[in-house]
């Protein structure tokens, strides 16, 4: 069924694309039919514990579903559906729709293969058909592809070819390419293995989650990517470093005798991720830029949470998971919206789309409640479980910075709302229309996600417990979600609905506020008609307020900002093609030369005889 | 069985001397019959093989003396492997160049399809041949042939690159003819099992010496890294399926020569060691070099000059699973390699220079091709599911069973520099806007066939990888089992 | 710089090469002892008497104990000269007319109509006695070479078919390698003998070998004569 | 014929024959004109073959050739070296051949024989 499953996925995206040569229609019914079928029959075929065995050179390749992997693949499948209706009309006469699908389908198929994988083998292959497909994703529109794309490529090259490394030191140590059997004889190793495999895991893990020094690929390449897949790359793709950092932290760290240094360390290094992409994202002038240091700022959170690693932070960092994947994929597709029916995604070009896009609105609106971590939504019961968790752990540094990115994190969700809906609306957009119904129907079942999970988190509890147990945790008392005050004061069963209604009323209140104070005494002036004290702008300088809109704040981190560790591996790039340049010279175009390395080499070698040869 | 080792050889010999005389009545059959030959090549590579597979090696005595008196040719799993190989790919190679420019005039087709033929006949005949000095006789006939496919094209600077490939294999030559008398003079015969069995008795001193010029004889072939300047111009300058056929054909014969002395004919222990060194060096200064190439054939060229340092490494590592994985990356080079020639060369068709910059947006405009050389870079660079990722893992299962945990990592580090500098003309070629003005050239029908079947080997072997591996562990095995090959071809009898 | 280098390099790689032959030792047998296995080239000369019958050691291993060495070189030679048209190739080649003109002697031209047939002469016999005698194809094939280049050299206009070139070289390279075959049909091993070997020392015997060295002898006669005469109708460009 | 001569044989011979390959090596290595590399290839195929002529010599012996003077009891030189030779010597004439016709391609299209201006391709 497994094999069925991923062949489908596979023969699907080859046949839509070539459909796609045929006629745009096709491709477009094909790949609905690819991504649904295949996904349909893996929500309704397949059940935890089935087992598939392949051979290969002599290797078996086994795959079957876990618990854990379930909880990650119904993420994958789920926001692969939306997306995929998502994505048809926001393909629409654009170029190399065949090349979208293709590689979307590829991913999903690769991201499933990743969690089904029981064996490191076809984890490996799997992983690397995700890293590559979602690299011809992050090129597909031709911008800046050689900065962007190779950078992403290296970083997820490094992360792939650390996984093979420690891959296969394991199966020679331990004879086994099994998860299970590397997971349990761990402790076989020699002392220094120990410590290389789960730095080696963690490099491969680390780059995919965008761990701190490992992340400079993210941002950019998040935000080049077409919008429609970017939902998936941030929601989806990155959770799949989560996916193995839980492995690695759950089996291999806790054998350790290091183990809680370690963690400390993975657990400072995301609360750092978190802190210096929020700042980071508060001075980005275009949407896709901002969400893309937040999916960073995000994914640090979630390491803290698997890093700490605690029953009640694995359960909130699982639960962000989730949630994460639900929010940012509704804001990608908000901003893909926008960028379909305005063109561009700059904050400083675009204004007041508040009653132009009213769907993509409040689907945004609720969506960036989410992601601020403000209390009727889901963001928050997975902060209020981290910061728990920590304090249970006497982390409280790291509580106070995770605090102040969190904080911070309010001024970017204001800037993304403000930038793009609010304010006054320009001449310019008037034309511009609410997109089309197949793509807001996706965003805005992923927002109301948020909004029932806030109120009824124990619906995704369920999975969460059953693939905690299954990484190890022991259930006391049958769920783990008892752990959190937010449920041992309020019950599980009733939550959170008080402060929901709360919320709600206070919100009615202020639109129906807004809706008879109407438009009285105001005057609609263009935003660019401003006293210039005696200078007149050029015509092609923007003066929009919401241009340096973060001014003093960013002057304050200015410091900060200046370290862009971005720079340092430019530099270090730049050093090694020197240096490659410089090698290369070796071959001097003369051929007198080459003959005179070949003596050389001869008496080289009759030379050091004694040494080679004894 | 449809006939013996020897034909391969005289076959094509024959057909070499005929077709000046055909082609003064009829003229097409200079550009049918090396085709005709090398089909019928295949065939009995494929049949020999298979029966080798059931009832062990072939021995064949020439001229009617059982060795170590005569020639033998010795046609076992592992050199009936590589020649199955050369055949196949000398067909294809073939195939894609019959009529590869319509230009081409009689005089000029006759004797490129002529020294085409003989470049594989020599490359299969190095395989072949259980005896020395018939090996350097091979070498000749294959050096020669290169040499003048290398300068066929006259307008270019390929007289330069084939000048260069000449002084080298010049200096290859005595060093070859040196190695072999000092052999000679200690040992009284010349034929590589009988050398082989009775190498213990010599003199160490000489042994070495010996070795260390066999060493630099053949690297020139292999294209190890001090000695293989001449190895980027060749391939650059020559016409597009000759580099393919340089890549796939004729630098296996070379590695196959150095590892037949260093597994069969020497003991010397420290042999694994240097091949271990001078892979490594090879494959780091070509990876390196290759990633700051601005010209499309000679990127590729140093990117064949790494995998066969690669290559090195893994027969160094000395075990059956190095071996394994060697001969597995030999094969996937053999299949991959030539695609990208192939495509490659149509891809900067009508670029003077062959810039890489060419190339850039040509995805639109020859989509087919395009798609055919991204294949091709993915499966060279290992990524799966493709071909090359069996043979990288195989290749680091290997290593790591022999505990070289920096190797694996130095190669891995190399790998990240492949994969940068083909996944950079992959960018060019789909997501770069078309800056020349140059047309592109649709491959003719011949040249999509060869580059498609090259595509779907590539894609059976990455899905199926147990589709070869038989082939290969009786290969490795067969290499390893040194008293057997010994014993095998000093028993031989005339049938 | 660079000669100091490279006689620096040149003075290692001579010592120990030197060293290696100064080991080996000059005149005397230096085989390693090894008393299971005769050495090869006493079962050779051995051999050659007893079942070849054929007196010149060297021509038996040439042409039959190592004959395939042999068709190998016969075939690089062919391809030698396949590669020198290939290299020279050009398109509109204007055959006969002669880059080096000069005008010979009449003394030169008249010796040379004379000596033409004698040196052609000589050399077949050198081809001809090549198992009897020191000497064979390839010397003999030299020879009758020397021959056409004398003419070549005395008379402006004297040209060779090239037609009638290719064709002596494919039909003797035929015949070697369709000799080679036919052993192979009849006895069993490609170029093994099948003809009576008759009795030593007489110009009817040593099998199969005379064929061939008469067949080595035209090839290399036509392939040389080829070879000097491509290289001297290439029509040297003025400079510059 | 004592030992000593063989040994002074030995010195002189082997000697004269490395140094022979060594001064075509030199040539082929220093020199700037094609000809003259190409000289030099020659040079050290001759003393290579030289070298492999005097390997085959055995003391007091006489040309491989049963001849009707042969008395069946004269110790013989090794005819292998010989047969070999052969061989190298037809192969270098090959080799020297195809590198002179290359050497007439590279002035037709650069017009030199400088071998350090024959640098088109390069790195």
């Amino acid at each position: 069924m497994l094999t069925l499953i991923l062949l489908l996925f596979l023969g699907g995206a080859i046949v839509t694309w070539l459909g796609n040569k045929l006629s745009p229609v096709v491709g477009d019914l094909l790949f609905l039919a690819t991504i649904i079928i295949p996904a349909g029959m893996f929500f309704t075929g397949v059940t935890v514990g089935e087992v598939t065995h392949l051979h290969a050179l002599g290797l078996t390749l086994t795959w079957g579903l876990t618990p854990l992997s379930y909880l990650f693949s119904m993420i994958v499948v789920g926001l692969g559906i939306l997306l995929a209706i998502y994505a048809v009309p926001f393909m629409k006469g654009k170029q190399k729709t065949g090349a979208f699908y293709f590689n979307f389908t590829l991913s999903v198929m690769s991201m499933l293969g990743i969690l089904v994988s029981k064996d490191w083998v076809s984890f490996f292959i799997f992983w690397e058909i995700m890293t590559w497909s979602s690299y011809l994703m992050v090129v597909l529109n031709g911008k800046d592809v050689q900065r962007v794309g190779i950078k992403y490529f290296v970083f997820s090259a490094i992360g792939a070819y650390a996984m093979l490394m420690a891959m296969v030191i394991m199966n020679s140590q331990l004879g086994s390419f099994l998860l299970a059997d590397t997971f349990n004889n761990f402790q076989h190793l020699t002392t220094g293995n120990q410590i290389l495999i789960p730095i080696l895991l963690l490099v491969a893990f680390g780059v995919k989650s965008a761990m701190m020094p490992l992340h400079v690929w993210a941002p950019d390449a998040y935000s080049n990517a077409p919008m429609a897949y970017t939902g998936l790359f941030s929601g989806a793709l990155s959770k799949m470093g989560i996916y193995g950092m839980v492995l690695v932290m759950v089996t291999m760290i806790n054998q350790l005798p290091e183990g809680t240094l370690i963690r400390d360390i993975i657990a400072w290094i995301g609360g750092f991720t978190a802190a210096a992409a929020t700042l980071w994202a508060i001075t980005q002038d275009d949407g896709k830029k901002l969400l893309a240091w937040s999916s960073v700022g995000q994914m640090g959170y979630i390491i803290v949470g698997v890093a700490i690693g605690t029953p009640l932070a694995m359960l909130a960092a699982m639960f962000l998971v989730v949630v994460h994947a639900m929010f940012k994929g509704s804001l990608f597709m908000v901003v893909g919206a926008i960028e379909k029916q305005t063109g561009t995604t700059n904050f400083t070009e675009i204004n007041g789309l508040i009653r132009k896009m009213p769907w993509t609105f409040i689907s945004a609106l609720i969506s960036v409640i989410a992601l601020a971590g403000i209390p009727p939504l889901a963001g928050f019961v997975s902060k209020w479980m981290l910061y728990e968790a920590l304090i249970q752990n006497n982390n409280y540094i790291l509580v106070i910075l995770l605090f102040f990115a969190s904080t911070a994190g309010f001024l970017y969700c204001y800037k993304f709302l403000h930038g793009y809906f609010l304010g006054q609306e320009e001449p310019e957009w008037a034309h511009v229309k609410e997109a089309p119904v197949a793509m807001v129907i996706p965003m805005v079942l992923l927002a109301l996600g948020n909004f029932v999970l806030g109120t009824f988190p124990q619906l995704i509890f369920k999975p969460i417990d059953a693939a905690m147990q299954f990484a190890g945790y022991d259930a006391t008392g049958g769920r783990l979600w008892g752990e959190s005050v937010l449920f041992t004061e309020w019950g599980d069963v009733v939550t959170l609905q008080p402060i929901l209604y709360a919320v709600l009323a206070v919100f009615v209140f202020f639109a129906l506020f807004l809706w008879f104070k109407g438009t009285k005494g105001t005057r609609y002036v263009s935003t660019k008609d401003i006293s210039t004290s005696g200078e007149l702008p050029k015509e092609w300088e923007n003066l929009t307020f919401k241009v340096n809109f973060m001014q003093p704040f960013e002057r304050a981190i200015e410091p900060f900002l200046k370290r862009q560790i971005d720079k340092y591996y430019t530099a270090f790039g730049n050093g090694m093609e020197a240096l490659f340049e410089f090698t290369r010279r070796i071959h001097t175009g003369n051929g007198q030369t080459y003959a005179i390395y070949a003596i050389l080499f001869l008496a080289l070698l009759l030379l050091f005889r004694v040494n080679l040869f004894g | 069985m449809v006939g013996t080792p020897v034909l391969f050889i005289a076959i094509p010999l024959l057909a070499a001397f005929l077709i000046p005389l055909i082609g003064m009545v009829w003229k097409e059959s200079v550009r049918i019959i090396p085709g005709l030959v090398l089909a019928y090549l295949l065939v009995l590579a494929i049949n020999l093989l298979s029966y080798v597979t059931v009832n062990g090696p072939i021995v064949e005595v020439i001229a009617g003396w059982a060795p170590p008196i005569g020639i033998n040719l010795v046609f076992n799993a592992f050199s009936g492997f590589l020649v199955t190989i050369m055949v196949f790919m000398g067909l294809l190679v073939w195939l894609y160049s019959y009529r590869f420019k319509s230009n081409v005039e009689y005089e000029a087709a006759r004797k490129y399809f002529l020294l085409l033929m003989m470049l594989i006949t020599g490359s299969v005949g190095i395989v072949l041949t259980g005896d020395i000095f018939n090996m350097f006789v091979f070498i000749e006939i294959t050096s020669i042939s290169g040499y003048a496919l290398t300068a066929f094209y006259t307008g270019r600077d390929s007289a330069e690159a084939s000048f260069k490939y000449l002084m080298m294999g010049s200096i290859a030559s005595v060093m070859l003819l040196l190695a072999i008398m000092i052999i000679y003079s200690q040992l009284g015969t010349l034929n590589m099992a009988d050398v082989a069995s009775k190498m213990h008795l010599m003199d160490p001193k000489l042994k070495a010496v010996s070795f260390i010029l066999f060493v630099i004889a053949l690297g020139i072939e292999a294209e190890v890294f001090p000695l293989n300047g001449w190895a980027p111009d060749a391939y650059a300058e020559a016409p597009g399926p000759v580099g393919a056929a340089f890549s796939g054909i004729v630098v296996k014969a070379g590695v196959y020569a150095l590892i037949r002395y260093t597994y069969t004919i020497f003991d010397l222990s420290g042999a694994f060691n240097l091949l271990i060194i001078i892979g490594l060096i090879t494959l780091v200064v070509a990876e390196v070099a290759a990633i700051r190439q601005e010209k499309l054939k000679r990127m590729l060229a140093y990117s064949s000059i790494g995998q066969m340092g690669l290559v090195l490494v893994s027969f160094g590592i000395g075990t059956k699973e190095g071996v394994f994985a060697a001969l597995f990356i030999m094969l996937n080079h053999a299949i991959i390699k030539p695609l990208l020639f192939f495509s490659g060369s149509y891809l900067v068709y009508h670029s003077k220079k062959k810039m890489i910059s060419d190339v850039d947006g040509i995805g639109k405009l020859a989509p087919l091709t395009s798609i055919l050389f991204t294949l091709g870079a993915f499966a060279i660079v290992g990524l799966p599911p493709f071909a090359g990722f069996w043979s990288k893992l195989s290749f680091l299962m290997a290593a790591a069973d022999s505990n070289m945990l920096l190797v694996i990592g130095l190669i891995l580090s190399v790998s990240v520099v492949e994969l940068v500098y083909y996944m950079r003309v992959v960018n060019r070629i789909f997501f770069f806007k078309r800056t020349t003005s140059l047309l592109t050239r649709r491959p003719t029908f011949n040249a999509y066939v060869v580059m498609i079947i090259l595509g779907l080997m590539i894609l059976v072997i990455g899905f199926y990888p147990d589709s070869v591996s038989m082939y290969l562990h009786n290969a490795a095995n067969s290499l390893f089992d040194k008293s057997q090959y010994i014993h095998s071809v000093l028993t031989a009898t005339i049938q | 710089m660079k000669k100091i280098l490279v006689l620096l390099l040149l003075a290692v790689v001579g010592f120990y090469l030197a060293g290696t032959f100064f080991d080996i030792g000059f005149g005397n047998s230096h085989f390693v002892k090894n008393d299971a296995i005769k050495p090869v080239k006493d079962i050779y000369l051995q051999q050659t008497v007893q079942e070849l019958k054929v007196s010149n050691a060297v021509t038996s291993i040439v042409v039959n104990f190592r004959g395939f060495d042999t068709l190998g070189e016969v075939t690089v030679l062919f391809l030698s000269v396949t590669a020198l048209g290939s290299i020279l190739y050009k398109k509109r080649h204007h055959v006969g007319e002669r880059s080096v003109l000069f005008s010979a002697s009449s003394i030169v031209t008249s010796g040379s109509k004379l000596l033409f047939p004698a040196i052609v002469l000589l050399g077949a016999y050198v081809f001809i006695h090549g198992h009897l005698s020191p000497g064979g194809g390839f010397q003999g094939g030299v020879i009758i070479a020397t021959g056409f280049l004398l003419m070549l050299l005395a008379y402006e206009n004297y040209s060779v078919s090239h037609n009638g070139l290719s064709i002596v070289e494919s039909l003797a390279g035929i015949t070697f390698v369709g000799v080679g075959l036919l052993g192979f049909m009849n006895g069993g091993t490609f170029l093994q003998n099948f003809l009576p070997t008759g009795e030593l020392n007489n110009l009817f015997s040593g099998g199969i070998i005379p064929i061939i060295y008469i067949a080595v002898g035209f090839k290399v006669a036509a392939e040389l004569t080829g070879v000097i005469y491509t290289v001297l109708n290439e029509k040297g460009e003025q400079n510059g | 014929m004592d030992s000593a001569y063989f040994q002074y044989l030995n010195y002189a011979i082997y000697g004269t024959a490395v140094l022979v390959m060594l001064t075509g090596l030199y040539a082929a290595l220093v020199k700037k004109s094609l000809l003259k590399i190409v000289i030099g290839l020659s040079i050290v195929d001759s003393g290579l073959n030289l070298l492999i002529v005097t390997l085959g010599y055995l003391k007091g012996g006489t040309a491989p050739i049963f001849s009707s003077g042969y008395n069946g009891t004269q110790t013989m030189v090794d005819p292998i070296p010989q047969a070999l030779v052969l061989t190298a010597i037809v192969i270098g004439f090959g080799v020297t051949a195809v590198a002179l016709s290359l050497v007439i391609r590279l002035w037709r299209h650069h017009h030199t024989l400088y071998i350090d201006e024959i640098k088109n391709l390069k790195w």
